[in-house]
This record gives structure tokens, C-alpha cells and sequence, in this order.
């Protein structure tokens, strides 16, 4: 019973003159302690859907799925309490920018003990219940490692630097004992020693906790090594989505391929001083989206029939959305 | 925080002493005699003069008299109104307090209005609420006060006769005045019947804050609905959602406090405007605040009066303004400096 | 290989006529540009479209009322005042007076303003803070007070209460221009042309200018509202504009005497001055907001 | 999102709303007093240093009383601190015999220790009448009236007989004198408050804070605002109704009227002729009107180059069209004046020569006399409403127009009134639009005090105009008693009068007095200042 499981999501964003389908036909399944990479070109609506998902939507956005479903009940006809209340409990969130995700004018050490359920402390009068907040807090920011709380709890978001404030955007979605986590990028624009660091943590807090991960990059040898499964996006439409060994030894979508090419460590048998294989052309801005498949104008091996959008199929558990797929000539 | 308490108290004392110099100024600016000026005696024969002229060591050199200015200055010797002859610090003491009491009232009705509306606005942006709120504070604030002011005499008091239309209280109430702010004074007064004192004065009170709050809560409401909607865009409060806040939970503990901050210096300019508002409708309704003091003044020519006048407002203004920003340095704990705040 | 482009490159409008685009989008701010334009007319060309001599009294003619009014004549559009003097002349003078005088202390104010912001901004260190701190302080104090000492110093009058008008703008102009021109310089493209070796002025005129020239129209428009506002409160308070001089403060005030029995002489000023001053707010408005949405895409 | 917001801002919007207006009509009168709506501030407390019709409104019949009054209807001289009075034929010698037990004011600064008697009369009159008297000096030592008239130097002496008789002796015969006793500035003061004061130390107290016998005392005094006198329970003729009495100075005219409407002011001074109508309209309210004694004129500075010329001031009056200034500014409800005298006075010459509207002539005129186009001159207004002239800033624009036409400009000046008159004093103007209104019937109360010699040092002689031969004529007019002659000497004053021409009379106005109907006891006094002692106000 997969945790999070999402079929044909599009989403519709309605800019006053003209409307567009940002996503179109997302399908995306996360099981419980599995980390699923979601890889795609920045601008493809990678944070578009963690959005989606958490509901946070302005008025112009209309979202429509096939099923949106969390441990099996539908999140988009769910009662908005309810479905805040499974957000809370359930889900942590991180974001990109970390200093920006926190409010400039409350002290961590509130923002923290803000976003930790009541479910979770004991101590039946309020001093008691503060005190367990603050034991809580504590041990949460040591397990993300960040050894002197003390200063960094007082401290406002403005003085902090962006690793210790992305650890705390972690501690801040961990410390309700989510069964899923999303993470939108968190290492960009990091040294890579921090960002090392990160994914360890992440991967170790998954090993420990079987805690399902939705990790959301555009940078494919961080997490190449650690997830279990991958789906690539491309300006919002899911092109292929499978275990992570299958990909990577047999890519099926072109768009894929290019996606492996284009990462040195991946092909060995590049000779030296050789240019790096890209796809031409560059990613087709939200009003002049092509139609059918959208990888088509900049797609080699693209023919007439992919003028229609391509239907997804499956090869257990290996899908693909592509008319003519690499390694299996016929349709 | 002393570093900003001493960098304030310099910035207030400089400023301070800037307005005095400037008040010491309007001594040889102002084209009577400096002495009559300074004073508001005007000597009668050229023997009365030389002794004004060495009392107030108006001979020698500017240092020395502008030094000797400040030191009468704070000895609350402020010299004599030139056309009644009654001493300035009791003048102005009545008057001030008066101009504070119609500004506070018109402020808290702005605040307890203006703010509310803006959020409200600010919430449901591009709504329809939002547009009839949005284009009757735009509407309301380009009315100019004195014209309001005379409609709603017109019709408030002359129309419908619900409201009086002049002076702080019926004259027909013997109200020492001690404190000069006439609500305490009702209080202290003994041989008075309190409530209906209490109840007129309030009724008198009604016309001229009305027509006062109008332009500052219009523009109040601006400022407030464009602060919110800056916030409600910033990624912090998709994260707060996300975090499965409820949205009142997320108004309250987030929303509203990061759009008060920056419009506080606002609220500093709000006062200036209040204040002259409030100055020109004291005419219109004989308020006998410091604006129609003041206008009285300009009118007989009163030159000493204009002096301690002008000193006596800027300071205040000064002071408060200054008060609002060193209030929201110390509460704005982000340090970064709103400067370039649109309204 | 052959590059087969599909689709064809935007035209990437200039940010003038993407400012003037976002503008024209929100109708309202179209009307209000249009009533402003009309004021503008009115106070170019009044003695070409006014009927009578605004201060020509026709003792015959005392207090008739509008022409809508029952006993109106259209002789007389808006009807006359206390003595005699045709109302619709004396607006239309009037707009002349007090708009042409605002866009005039408006001008100067921004000229004086903007080059004392400037160079308080570009010189940094102690005595740029202590200068720009005093003129916030001094920012402070209420136009009407200024206007009285002025008035006090040399006497009512139309000039000197413009006198009294520019001084209090001005540093409402230095505080924005100071604060735009510090945002400016920490940016990389003043690093660069400084690189280049361009002195000081250069800097500002070539780099700095065009980016503020955006900011000082916003403020400019504000100015302008609160300006006409002061003139025309000024001539109401009788410390502006004197007797005879048309100005729409001072008509609303004779108009006062003979309120009730001819109420259209406090109504007419009253709307032109409101009208003129709506319609700056909103082309104000309409600027700052088409001004954002350019900014923030 | 925003429902549960919607609550609280509708709320507190409502809230205020509500507060704010209470359906029933605003009552004004909480406690029983009398608010009059004053158009000024009085120059001083004491109606001697001042003749201006505020100064005598603010005090002369609310806090003194003098030994002789006018009867509000008749207009004849009544008793009121003299019980009876007797003149000697040959007419130089008056006996007053004065009425026994009236009280002066017992006020916080100041406990009465004995009744009115001849003391306090001869110190009243001294007072003013001998420059060497301690008390003469104290606030300025300027008594415009007395000195216009030059009356001290024709009382020889004035003696208390006994504690309750007093005799004045005059040098010549003065047919006026029982008039100018009965005027609004010869009033009462106490002889023995002025002893305390000057053993204080503070003399010009008496001035500040006065003690009187009349029916209110002196109370409290605001500049700019508001003066509240106490009612004098034991005061001589009863106790009054009203407990207390307000003078709530309001300079606007129209503010004056609208405080009038909603009760604020019970009564207003000089309602601006152009609400008339709308009070006559209004069923609460009352406009009282009679024939008033007074001018309004326009007079020239006749000291200043080129006033001094009369042709230029015969140019001058030529220049302008009385008819219509009377229409514009009095709404018809003044008569044109041909004189100095209005109609009501019985030695009114109704065949005066006058002045028409030839602005040709005029132009004609200036240049014979010099006078080049596009010659400037200042045109001072009063700033205040009066009977006499409603709206002098009205009629100033108008004679400027007026002047226009004959290419003379004309710059219009006005300050507040205490400091309009101070300037006026010095003699600053080039000519001023002022009047005057009668004192008592006497016609030598218009011709002394507007234009003769001694009247300059005074200030009531506007025009500056000193000429031996008219105060020759006025001098012998008041010797005689009998009226045929001293009518044909005022007659002989007018024609020198109109060849000179120091002032142009423009009209004589009607008086009106506003007040709202619950009123009653409310009467127009023919000379002088407002009687407010004997009004009383209905509980409605």
C-alpha cells in the first residue's frame, strides 16, 4: 500500500489572459521507507507539485487528479481540517531557500516548538508541558546535528547561516515523526561538504525510521547513490519513472538518456577531451508549451506521431511515456 | 541596546537644539524689534529698551545670547504674548494639551478602524470587498479636511442638530482648568455634574475627530492592505502552511506581526499629517487648541506667540516621531531596515 | 545542423511602454489621467475658455444660483458669489492658481530634493547619517506650522505660502532620493561603471538617474496631491492666496459667509479641489501599482 | 479562509457609528445661563478707556451702572444711581442726589466694606477728569471719549455735598451733558476697591478685574474665547433670572449664526445682513430691528499727501456708486446718508448736498489735482461686523473695483480688531471704511467726537481733519439750549462739511439683534451697548 500515491495530477494555473497546464498528467507513487528521486531541468514544476500536495494553492491555481491519495484516502475531497491535520502529523516539508522559509520575526526555538503536535508531549499542567516542549525541541535539533542549541534557539533567522537554518528547516519537519518527508532541493546552492552531510543524514534518518522520502533535485549524483527509485520530469509531464539500477542501466526515454549522457561520472567510456552529449534547444518557456510530447522539437528520434501526447506503459514497474522508446524498436 | 538608546538620545537633542536655533532665528527674522520679539514687551520709551536689551543680553555677541536664550528657554521664562500680555508657558500649556487630546482620540479611532479594514482588505485582495474597500479609502482620502469639516457641520449639527459644532465643551460648565486635558479636568472639577459634563464634552468631541480620522484611517487603510499583501507573498508563509497551521493560527502568529512592523514609521508621518489636519479644523470648530491659537496669533501679528508656538509643536511632533522610531528599532528584531516602504 | 526554431522571439517591450501597458490596464487609472488632463488644460488655457473676468463684479447678478437650479441662468454655469463674480470663471482661474502653483513647488521641490538626496546619499560615513536623521526629524514638523512662519516672515501671499510649500516637500524628496540612491550604489552595476572610472556626476546621471526617474514620478504624483491640498487649505486659512486672487482654498472660504443661502459656492470649490486631488491620487496609484508589477515579474 | 474576520472589523466600524450620534435634538442648556455670542474681545474691563461697541457690550450695562440711563423705549434719561437730579437756570450747576443701599460686586478678589455712596462718584469722575489724580495714569491714562468731548476741562468743580448729594459745576453751558452722563462710558467705580488695590501695589488690577454694581460680576476672562461673568444676587434693581452669563467670542459671522441654530449661542451679536432672511425663515429663532443711530463712512487720512487736497477727495467720492454699495453690502436695509446725521436725530437737514456716481468727473478731478493713473492707496476695512458697516471687507472690494475704473489701484488692509485699532491710532492709513454709532441723542455726539481738533489725539476723529471754523460752530451750538439755532448752526456744519469733504457718509443702517424665541426681555438698546440684566430664558 504505497503512502503517497498520485495519478494524472494537472494543474491549471490561470494568469488572467491566458491559462496554463503547468502539470499534466503526473503520476508519482512513494512507498513507506522508500526514497524516490524526482529529477527534472529547473522551470519542468518540480516545487509546483510539493505545493500541490501540501494544498497551499492561491485562488488561481485548479487542481484536478485521477487519485490523490494518502495511506489510502483521498486528500482532494478530504475535509480541509482534516487534511491540515494529516500535514501536520504526518508530512514534514523542507524548502529551498531556508532563511526565507522561517519568520523573520519570531526566534527559532518558537518556530520550532510552533510546528511540534501537542499529541507528542506528556505533562498534564502547562509548565510541564513547556518543559517537554523544550526537552522535544532540544533533542531533535542535537539528532540534526547542531551541537550548541542554546544560542541558535534565541537566535532570529536573519543571524544564522544557511546550513544551520536548512538543518533547522529538517529538525523543524522531523520533529513531528512524519511517516513521509518531502525535501524540495535542500542542497542547492550548498559546498558540498554540507551537502554531504545533509544527504547522510537523510538517508541515515530513512534507514533508521523507514522514513519515506520524497526528495525532490535537479542534481543527479547526489542522488544516484542514495535513492531507491527515480521519476524524471519534463516541463511538467512525468517521462519515466522506475527502480533506479533499471534506469540507470537501460534508460527507455530519450529525454532520460540525454539526462545520463549529460552526467560525466555516469558514462565511462567517454574519450577524452570529447564534448559532452546534450539535447539542442532549450526548455520551451509555460505559454509556448509545445503540444503532444513535449520533449518533441527538441527530441532526436522524434517522428509524426509523437504530435499526440504519448500514453504511459509499463514494464513491471519500469514505466514510460514515449513513442518510440530506446532499446525496443517497436511501438 | 544602550549603543541605541545613546545613538536616540544625540539624534533628540541634536534635533532639539536645531529647532531651538531655529526658534531664535524667528528673533531677527521676524520684522518687529528683536526685543519685542524676544520678550513681547514692547518698550514704551528708549530708557525701557536699554534695560531689556542688557537684561536679555541682547547687545553682545549671538553665542552668548543664544546660550542665554536656551537657559531662559528651560527656566520656563518663555516671555509675554505681545497682544494679551499673559505669559506664553500658561498659553501654550492650555492650548497643547488641548491640540494632544483631539489628535489621541482621532489616532486610536485611525488604529482601532484603520488597521482592522486594511487586514480585512488586505486578506481578500482583488476581491470585491477588497475593491469598494480599496476605492472608498482612496475616495476619503483625497477629501480635503476643511471641507469636510464644513460638511459634516452642514449637515451632522445644522441638518439633523444630533451634534454641537463648537468649542470643547458648553461654556455653561465652570471647568478649572488644571491639567488642560478636559476629560481629567471634568474629573478634578467638584462643583460640576460629572455626567452630563462628561457627556457633552464627549458630544463636542465627535465632529472634529470625525473629520480628522477620515483622511488618516484612508490612508491608514492603505498602507495596512498593501503591508499585508507584501507578507502573505513572502515564502515564509507557505511554509507555515504547509506546516498544516490553520489560517487563523498563521494570521495571527505570523501575518499580522510582520505587516505591523514595517508600517510603524509610517505611522510617525501619520502624525505630522493628523496634527496639521487637526491644527486647521481647531478653526473651523473654535477648538481652542494650539492650531487656533496659533492662527490667531499669525493674525494679530503676535510675533513672540509664533516664536514659542512653532517651538512648542515642532518639539512635540519631534519628540513623538522620534519616540515611534526608537520603539520600532528596539521591537523590530529583523534589523533589516524597511526603507523603501511603498504605501 | 539547421536550427529550426518554432516559436518566434517575444517582443520584449521597453519597462516605459511596459509601465504605460500595466497602467492602461486598470480602467480606472485611464479615468483619472483623463479628469487630470482636463485640469492640466484648465490651468494652461483658463483666460482662453473662462466667460467673464473672474474678479469682474456685476453688482446685478448677486448670489444667483447654478444653472441646474430652478431659478439658474446658464448666463452664469455654476451661478455667482456674494459680489457679483461668475463662479465657473473663478474655478476655472482657480484651477489655474492652485494646480499651477502645486506643479510649480512640486518641480522646485523635486529639483532642491533630489539634489541634496543625492549627494547625502553617494557621500557616505557619519555626516550623511547626522544630515539624513535631522531632515527625518525635521520631516517631521507639520506643513501648516512652516507655512505660518513664513507667512509670519514675510507676509501672506500666494509666493510666500509657496515658499512655505516647497520647504516642507523638500525633504520628504531627500529622504526617498537618499535611501534610493544607497539601495543603488551597494548594486553591481554602479561597481562597474566606477570601474570604468566614472566620476561621481557621470555615475549619477548615467546610471543612477534613469532607475529613479520611475520613483521620483510616484513621488512626484504623491507630492503633487499633498501639495494642492496645502495650497488650497493655505488659501482657506486666508494665509495664502489674498482677497481678489482667485485660488479655490480662498473662494471656499468667502463662499462660507453666504453658506446657506447659497450653499453651491461652498459645494463647487469644495468638488473641484477634491476631483483634482482624486484624480492625482489615483494616476499616483495607478503609476505605483503597474510600477510594482513590472518590478516584481 | 477569512470568514471569522469579518467579525471584529464589522463590529468596531458600528461601533463607532453608534456611539457617535443620539437621535434626540442636542440641548444646549444643561444648566440655566445665558450664552451671548460676542463678535470680539473687548479691549479692557472698563468702558472709560475704550469707545468701541465690544468694550461696552462686554461690560457697560452687564457689571457697572452710571448715575443716569435711557429708557430702552422712549429714549429719554431715566434715574438709576441718582435718585433725582437738578439743574440751576443758569445751566452750569447739577445736583444729584444718590440712591442709598446698593451693593458693589462681593467677588474672590475683593469683599465690599460699605454701600455705593458719593465717594466712589467722585473718584469715577476724577479719575479721568484730573490728570494728576493717583489713578489717572493706570493703564495707559487714555480716555477717548471724555477727552473727544472736552469735557474735564469744562466741569469746574464736582463736590460731595453730603455722603448721598453731589454737585458738578461747569464753566459754560453744555446741552449735552446730561446725555454724556447717561452714555455707556461714564460709569460707576469703587472708590474703596481702588484704595485696596493701590495699597497692593497693583492699580491697573481695577482695569483687569472690575468691580461694579451692576446685575452680573465679573467672573473669568479668555482671550480669544470666552468671558463668564456670576450673577450679583443682591444687586439693587433683583436678582436676575439667568444664574450665569457667557460672552463666547466667535469673530465669523457664519459660525456665529450656526452656533445660533443649534442652541449653542441664545443671542449674537451683528447677524450678517445676507442670513437675515434665513433667520426671519427659521421659527425658532427671532430678528429683532430698529432704526439705528449711527454712520457708516469712508473716511480719508486728511495728514497725508495727496488726502490733503479736498479736490482729490471730492474725486474720490464722486468715484463710487453709493446705491449699490448699500445694496450689495446692507441689502437695502440702510438708508443713504447725505450727512452725518440719520434721520431719526431731530436736527437732520434733509436738503444736504451729496455726492453722485460720475466716475468721468472723477478721473477729471484727480488729474487737475496731480494725481497720476495707476496711483496706489490703501483702503483699511474692519475686520469686524458693526451696525453701521456689516461687511467693510465686501464694500472694500467693491470700491476697489470702483476705483479701477478711474485707473486708481487699491490695495485692501485688515488685521484682528485690537490690532486694526492700534494701527489706526498711529495714523498709518490712507483712509479707512469705519462709523459710528450714537452715544445719545444729542446731535453734537456725532459732530464733536468724528471730527474736531480734539478729537484727533483721542483716535475717533479717522479723518485727522482739524478746521478752527467748524469747531467755532460746534462750540457755539452747544452753548445755546434753544434747538431752532443750534439746528441752523448744525446746518451751517454740513456745508462746510460737504465743501471739505474729510469723509464721505455712505449710510445710516438699521440695528438688529438675533436670538432664539425662548428669550424674552430681550430689547434693542437705541444707544449703546447690549442690555442683557433683564433677560430671562423659558425652560422649553
Amino acid at each position: 500500500m504505497p503512502l503517497l500515491d498520485i495519478k494524472n495530477l494537472t494543474l491549471e494555473i490561470n494568469t488572467g489572459t491566458q491559462v496554463i497546464k503547468a502539470l499534466d498528467k503526473i503520476n508519482l507513487t512513494v512507498n513507506s521507507g522508500e526514497i524516490r528521486a524526482l529529477v527534472g531541468e529547473s522551470g519542468s514544476g518540480k516545487s509546483l507539485i510539493v505545493q500541490a500536495i501540501s494544498g497551499a494553492t492561491p485562488p488561481n491555481w485548479s487542481i484536478t487528479a485521477d487519485r490523490m491519495s494518502w495511506n489510502g484516502n483521498n486528500l482532494l475531497s478530504m475535509s480541509e481540517q482534516k487534511r491540515r491535520q494529516i500535514l501536520r502529523k504526518d508530512i514534514g516539508v523542507v524548502f529551498q531557500h531556508a532563511i526565507a522559509s522561517l519568520d523573520p520575526s519570531v526566534t527559532l526555538g518558537e518556530q520550532l516548538e510552533e510546528s511540534l503536535p501537542d499529541q507528542l508531549i506528556e505533562g498534564s499542567w502547562f509548565w510541564q508541558r513547556a518543559q517537554s516542549r523544550r526537552k522535544v525541541v532540544i533533542n531533535t535539533v542535537h539528532k540534526v546535528g547542531i551541537k550548541d542549541h542554546e544560542q541558535y534557539l534565541r537566535a532570529y533567522p536573519h543571524q544564522i547561516p544557511t546550513d544551520i537554518g536548512q538543518k533547522l528547516m529538517l529538525a523543524m519537519a522531523l520533529i513531528s515523526q512524519p511517516k513521509m518527508l518531502i525535501a524540495d532541493d535542500p542542497t542547492r546552492g550548498m559546498e558540498t561538504t554540507t551537502k554531504v552531510q545533509v544527504l547522510k543524514l537523510l538517508s541515515r534518518l530513512n534507514q533508521t525510521r523507514s522514513l519515506g522520502i520524497l526528495f525532490v533535485s535537479h542534481d543527479l549524483l547526489a542522488i544516484a547513490s542514495m535513492s531507491h527509485s527515480m521519476t524524471v520530469l519534463y516541463c511538467g509531464q512525468t517521462v519515466e519513472s522506475g527502480k533506479m539500477k533499471h534506469i540507470r542501466k537501460r534508460p527507455l526515454h530519450p529525454y532520460t538518456k540525454a539526462l545520463m549522457d549529460s552526467a560525466p561520472s555516469f558514462s565511462k567510456d567517454l574519450p577524452p577531451k570529447s564534448q559532452l552529449p546534450t539535447l539542442a534547444g532549450t526548455i520551451p518557456t509555460l505559454q509556448h508549451l509545445p503540444i503532444g510530447c513535449r520533449l518533441g522539437p527538441r527530441c532526436p528520434r522524434a517522428q509524426r506521431a509523437c504530435v499526440n501526447v504519448p500514453a504511459v506503459r509499463k514494464i513491471h514497474d519500469h514505466s514510460y511515456s514515449c513513442h518510440f522508446p530506446l532499446h525496443r524498436d517497436k511501438v | 541596546m544602550i549603543r541605541i538608546l545613546s545613538r536616540y538620545a544625540i539624534l533628540f537633542s541634536l534635533t532639539l537644539l536645531s529647532l531651538c536655533a531655529l526658534s531664535f532665528s524667528l528673533i531677527y527674522l521676524f520684522p518687529a524689534e528683536p526685543v519685542t520679539t524676544l520678550t513681547g514687551i514692547t518698550p514704551q520709551n528708549l530708557m525701557q529698551h536699554e534695560a531689556l536689551m542688557n537684561q536679555y543680553h541682547l547687545n553682545n555677541s549671538i553665542i552668548v545670547q543664544f546660550a542665554d536664550y536656551l537657559s531662559e528657554l528651560f527656566a520656563g521664562n518663555w516671555g509675554v504674548s505681545l497682544i494679551s500680555g499673559q505669559p506664553l508657558s500658561e498659553e501654550i500649556m492650555l492650548a497643547l494639551p488641548a491640540t494632544i487630546e483631539l489628535s489621541a482620540c482621532a489616532m486610536f479611532i485611525v488604529i482601532v478602524v484603520g488597521i482592522p479594514l486594511g487586514c480585512y482588505s488586505g486578506l481578500r485582495a482583488y476581491s470585491t470587498t477588497d475593491f469598494t474597500i480599496n476605492s472608498i479609502s482612496v475616495t476619503a482620502y483625497s477629501v480635503p479636511v476643511f471641507w469636510l469639516a464644513v460638511l459634516f457641520i452642514l449637515t451632522f449639527s445644522l441638518q439633523f442638530g444630533w451634534l454641537p459644532l463648537s468649542g470643547r465643551i458648553n461654556l455653561l460648565f465652570d471647568i478649572p482648568p488644571k491639567t488642560g486635558f478636559l476629560m481629567i479636568d471634568i474629573l478634578l472639577a467638584d462643583n460640576v455634574d460629572r455626567a452630563a459634563a462628561f457627556s457633552d464634552a464627549l458630544l463636542h468631541l465627535i465632529l472634529p475627530v470625525l473629520s480628522i480620522a477620515c483622511i488618516s484611517t484612508a490612508s491608514m487603510i492603505r498602507i495596512t492592505r498593501r503591508s499585508i499583501i507584501d507578507v502573505l507573498n513572502k515564502p515564509f508563509i507557505i511554509a507555515a502552511r504547509s506546516k498544516g497551521l490553520s489560517s487563523k493560527q498563521i494570521f495571527f502568529r505570523h501575518v499580522l506581526r510582520n505587516a505591523l512592523l514595517p508600517i510603524l514609521p509610517l505611522m510617525a508621518m501619520q502624525i505630522t499629517t493628523l496634527i496639521t489636519n487637526a491644527m486647521i479644523v481647531e478653526t473651523l470648530f473654535s477648538w481652542p487648541g494650539i492650531g487656533n491659537w496659533l492662527i490667531q496669533a499669525i493674525y494679530q501679528r503676535d510675533y513672540s506667540a509664533l516664536r514659542m508656538g512653532m517651538l512648542a509643536v515642532s518639539t512635540l511632533v519631534v519628540m513623538i516621531t522620534i519616540a515611534i522610531d526608537l520603539f520600532n528599532r528596539l521591537i523590530d528584531p529583523s534589523r533589516e531596515k524597511y526603507e523603501s516602504v511603498t504605501i | 545542423m539547421s536550427r529550426f526554431s518554432l516559436y518566434d522571439d517575444e517582443a520584449h517591450p521597453s519597462p516605459w511602454q511596459h509601465t504605460w501597458r500595466a497602467f492602461k490596464s486598470s480602467h480606472i487609472a485611464l479615468v483619472g489621467l483623463a479628469v487630470l488632463l482636463l485640469f492640466v488644460f484648465f490651468a494652461f488655457f483658463a483666460p482662453l475658455v473662462a466667460p467673464y473676468n473672474p474678479t469682474y463684479q456685476n453688482t446685478e447678478a448677486l448670489l444667483i444660483p447654478p444653472s441646474w437650479a430652478p431659478n439658474g441662468s446658464i448666463a452664469h454655469l455654476f451661478g455667482t458669489d456674494a459680489l457679483g463674480r461668475d463662479l465657473f470663471s473663478r474655478i476655472l482661474y482657480g484651477c489655474r492658481v492652485t494646480f499651477g502653483t502645486s506643479l510649480l513647488v512640486v518641480i522646485i521641490a523635486m529639483l532642491v530634493g533630489v539634489t541634496i538626496g543625492t549627494i547625502a546619499g553617494m557621500l557616505s560615513g557619519v555626516r550623511s547619517s547626522v544630515v539624513n536623521h535631522l531632515l527625518d526629524a525635521l520631516m517631521a514638523i507639520p506643513t501648516l506650522l512652516i507655512a505660518i512662519i513664513i507667512v509670519g516672515i514675510l507676509g501672506s501671499g500666494l509666493v510666500n505660502s509657496m515658499w512655505a510649500i516647497t520647504l516642507a516637500l523638500i525633504p520628504q524628496f531627500v529622504h526617498h532620493t537618499r535611501s534610493f540612491v544607497r539601495g543603488e550604489m551597494k548594486k553591481d552595476y554602479i561597481q562597474s561603471s566606477t570601474l570604468d572610472g566614472a566620476s561621481n556626476l557621470q555615475l549619477f546621471y548615467y546610471s543612477i538617474l534613469p532607475n529613479m526617474i520611475e520613483m521620483l514620478v510616484v513621488q512626484g504624483t504623491l507630492a503633487l496631491s499633498i501639495a494642492v491640498i496645502d495650497i488650497s487649505a493655505l488659501g482657506f486659512l486666508n494665509l495664502g492666496a489674498q482677497a481678489p486672487l482667485p485660488e479655490l482654498g480662498a473662494i471656499l472660504a468667502t463662499g462660507l459667509d453666504a453658506g446657506y443661502l447659497a450653499p453651491w459656492n461652498i459645494a463647487i470649490p469644495g468638488v473641484s479641489i477634491f476631483l483634482m486631488v482624486l484624480s492625482i491620487t489615483i494616476v499616483g496609484d495607478g503609476l505605483r501599482s503597474a510600477l510594482r508589477k513590472r518590478v516584481n515579474r | 479562509m477569512h470568514k471569522w474576520l469579518v467579525w471584529p472589523v464589522i463590529s468596531t466600524a458600528l461601533l463607532t457609528l453608534l456611539g457617535g450620534c443620539s437621535p434626540q435634538k442636542y440641548s444646549a442648556n444643561y444648566t440655566n445661563g445665558l450664552v451671548y455670542c460676542s463678535e470680539s474681545d473687548p479691549i479692557s474691563m472698563n468702558p472709560q478707556l475704550d469707545t468701541s461697541t465690544t468694550t461696552a457690550d462686554a461690560t457697560a450695562h452687564q457689571i457697572y451702572d452710571r448715575l443716569l440711563e435711557f429708557d430702552t423705549e422712549s429714549g429719554r434719561i431715566r434715574p438709576s444711581l441718582a435718585t433725582s437730579w437738578s439743574v440751576s437756570d443758569d445751566g452750569l450747576l447739577y445736583r444729584f442726589s444718590l440712591r442709598r443701599d446698593v451693593k458693589f460686586h462681593t467677588t474672590d478678589y475683593f469683599t465690599p466694606g460699605r454701600p455705593f455712596n458719593a465717594s466712589d462718584v467722585l473718584f469715577s469722575f476724577n479719575r479721568w477728569r484730573l490728570p494728576q489724580h493717583s489713578f489717572h495714569n493706570v493703564s495707559g491714562g487714555y480716555y477717548p471719549y471724555f477727552e473727544s468731548l472736552g469735557l474735564a476741562d469744562n466741569i469746574a468743580d464736582i463736590k460731595a455735598v453730603s455722603p448721598y448729594e453731589v454737585e458738578i459745576s461747569l464753566k459754560q453751558r453744555d446741552s449735552s451733558f446730561l446725555a454724556n452722563i447717561a452714555s455707556d462710558f461714564s460709569v460707576i467705580l469703587s472708590a474703596e476697591y481702588a484704595d485696596v488695590l493701590m495699597s497692593q501695589g497693583i492699580p491697573e488690577r481695577i482695569d483687569r478685574l472690575p468691580i461694579g454694581t451692576g446685575p452680573y460680576q465679573y467672573a473669568d476672562y479668555q482671550k480669544n474665547h470666552y468671558i463668564r461673568y456670576d450673577v450679583n444676587n443682591d444687586y439693587w434693581q433683583g436678582t436676575p433670572a439667568s444664574k450665569a452669563l457667557i460672552f463666547d467670542i466667535t469673530p465669523k459671522s457664519s459660525l456665529r449664526l450656526a452656533k445660533l441654530m443649534t442652541g449653542e449661542c441664545d443671542a449674537v451679536a451683528f447677524p450678517a445682513r445676507v442670513d437675515h432672511q434665513i433667520i426671519r425663515e427659521r421659527e425658532d429663532l427671532v430678528l429683532a430691528e430698529k432704526p439705528g443711530l449711527n454712520i457708516g463712512f469712508w473716511a480719508f487720512n486728511t495728514e497725508r499727501p495727496p488726502f490733503d487736497n479736498p479736490s482729490v477727495r471730492k474725486a474720490l467720492a464722486y468715484a463710487i456708486d453709493k446705491n449699490t454699495l448699500i445694496e450689495a453690502v446692507y441689502f437695502d436695509s440702510a438708508t443713504r446718508a447725505k450727512s452725518l446725521l440719520p434721520a431719526a436725530s431731530w436736527a437732520y437737514q434733509a436738503d444736504a448736498q451729496d455726492t453722485g456716481y460720475n466716475p468721468v468727473l472723477a478721473r477729471q478731478l484727480l488729474d487737475e489735482a496731480g494725481v497720476a493713473p495707476g496711483f496706489t492707496m490703501s483702503v483699511w476695512a474692519i475686520p469686524v461686523e458693526r451696525a453701521y458697516n456689516p461687511n467693510a471687507q465686501k464694500m472694500a472690494e467693491l470700491i476697489q473695483r470702483y476705483l479701477a475704473d478711474i485707473e486708481v489701484e487699491v490695495n485692501i488692509v485688515s488685521y484682528d480688531w485690537s490690532t486694526f485699532r492700534r494701527q489706526l491710532r498711529q495714523g498709518n492709513h490712507d483712509s479707512v471704511l469705519i462709523g459710528w454709532s450714537a452715544d445719545n441723542g444729542d446731535p453734537d455726539n456725532f459732530y464733536r467726537p468724528l471730527l474736531s481738533c480734539d478729537a484727533i489725539p483721542s483716535g475717533t476723529n479717522r479723518a485727522r481733519w482739524c478746521n478752527p471754523a467748524y469747531d467755532e460752530i460746534l462750540d457755539r451750538a452747544i452753548q445755546t439750549e434753544d434747538v431752532d439755532i443750534r439746528k441752523a448752526l448744525y446746518f451751517q456744519a454740513n456745508e462746510l462739511l460737504f465743501d471739505k469733504l474729510p469723509m464721505v457718509p455712505i449710510a445710516h443702517a438699521y440695528r438688529y439683534q438675533a436670538y432664539r424665541e425662548e428669550l424674552s426681555g430681550m430689547v434693542i438698546n437705541p444707544y449703546g451697548g447690549i442690555r442683557l440684566g433683564g433677560v430671562t430664558k423659558q425652560r422649553d
